[in-house]
């Protein structure tokens, strides 16, 4: 499963991301949620750990629509992840 | 319908004008600029910087006007937000609303509004001014934003 | 707090940047136009004259505006209502408040216009075209405007 | 007891007048109210009965405050009758 994926706002600072593609084994990935996935990334070290599972509120989107931590990932997938909003 | 993401300032009275001007059966116009504050927290700000989402911008926005135009009967809607660096008193959005009647165009602009600010993928981070030390900082959302969000939700 | 009763038009984009730039901590612009419409009960409209009761209306719109300002935290009200002859699509009155968020301005707009709307001593006639006919009529007062101001008495 | 009188819009238009000024004799009319000034007026001819005390609603207004019927006049009171208004 392929999956493209941005940060944004402290997000994005801190991570030092903005976008990355991200390939994950379909068998070992199957039925992967928003949730899943941020626990996947936060493996990747203490920060990203604190940025997505941290006391900061995060908030996804799977193809431009706002989702929650339960929503299921497709192949092909644009997913972003971001804190709440502070437009207008 | 115009939505529209830009970094260059915008002349509201002639955009106001143009949306006014498009039906003659037009009775009512409500408008919002929000416009950039020199203080925030208590702290003086210098500097506005907003980024958003491309694309996905678009379409929460899109969304959030569709639910508007369902739920009141109002003519047209534009809106404009700028994105990149502001100053203070410079403008960063426009929300205006045309009906026939004014009940329905400034509950329409207010919802518009109040949606924008907690569903719309912007963020604003600033810098401020505390005595000699300049200092960056992301804005945070406000509580009191969910709250005027929510009370749409209730039966109408 | 500005209050101006004028027959000639007026650039409300010029109005509504004067306003906003006034404080620098302003962080909302609330505005209401209201214009011509070239159509009331069915009939086309060609042209609408409005009259009012000199001395009467400042001091109304002056109270309606003390009261707004008591109730929402609100900077400065700009309020600029035509009388004379108009066409459809012309401007007939401006309502615009300032605040350093929004909830207080949209509240406060809206309140200055039902309220203008019931209380200041302004009176419209219009003529219609009915076929080949032109007719004048005065327009007649609408419950929906009693009732737009009732909701403000309500306890808040 | 003087007092000036304003009519506007269809009344200005129907009764032909659009200000007066008005002097009563004060043992007569001693706790003169807007009701018994419009009742006063209404006895000039059928149409100043039908336009200030007919079906339509007539708004009062004394030294530029609206008021109800009841309103007690006084010696140079600027009074003024109008239908409901319909600015804006």
């Amino acid at each position: 499963m392929k999956i493209k994926i941005f940060y944004f706002a402290r997000l994005k600072e801190t991570l030092k991301f903005s976008t990355e593609d991200l390939e994950l084994p379909d068998d070992e990935y199957a039925g992967l949620t928003v949730l899943k996935l941020k626990a996947h990334l936060a493996k990747r070290s203490d920060v990203w750990q604190q940025m997505l599972l941290g006391k900061l509120k995060v908030r996804g989107a799977i193809n431009h629509e706002l989702v929650d931590d339960s929503a299921a990932l497709s192949d092909g997938d644009e997913v972003a992840f971001f804190p709440p909003v502070t437009g207008g | 319908m115009t939505i529209r993401i830009q970094t260059q300032d915008f002349d509201a009275g002639l955009e106001i004008k143009q949306l006014r001007h498009a039906r003659k059966d037009t009775g009512a116009v409500v408008s919002f600029i929000g416009q950039v504050r020199d203080i925030n927290e208590g702290d003086t700000v210098s500097l506005l910087t907003l980024e958003h989402y491309p694309g996905m911008t678009e379409k929460a926005l899109q969304s959030i006007t569709d639910q508007a135009k369902s739920r009141w009967d109002i003519f047209d809607v534009l809106i404009i937000h700028r994105v990149g660096t502001m100053q203070p008193s410079d403008q960063i959005v426009l929300v205006a609303v045309i009906s026939a009647h004014r009940g329905e165009a400034f509950k329409a602009c207010e919802f518009i509004m109040d949606y924008l600010k907690t569903e719309a993928p912007f963020w604003k981070k600033e810098v401020t001014q505390q005595g000699d030390k300049t200092a960056e900082r992301w804005v945070e959302a406000k509580i009191t934003d969910d709250e005027a969000r929510q009370r749409w939700a209730k039966p109408y």
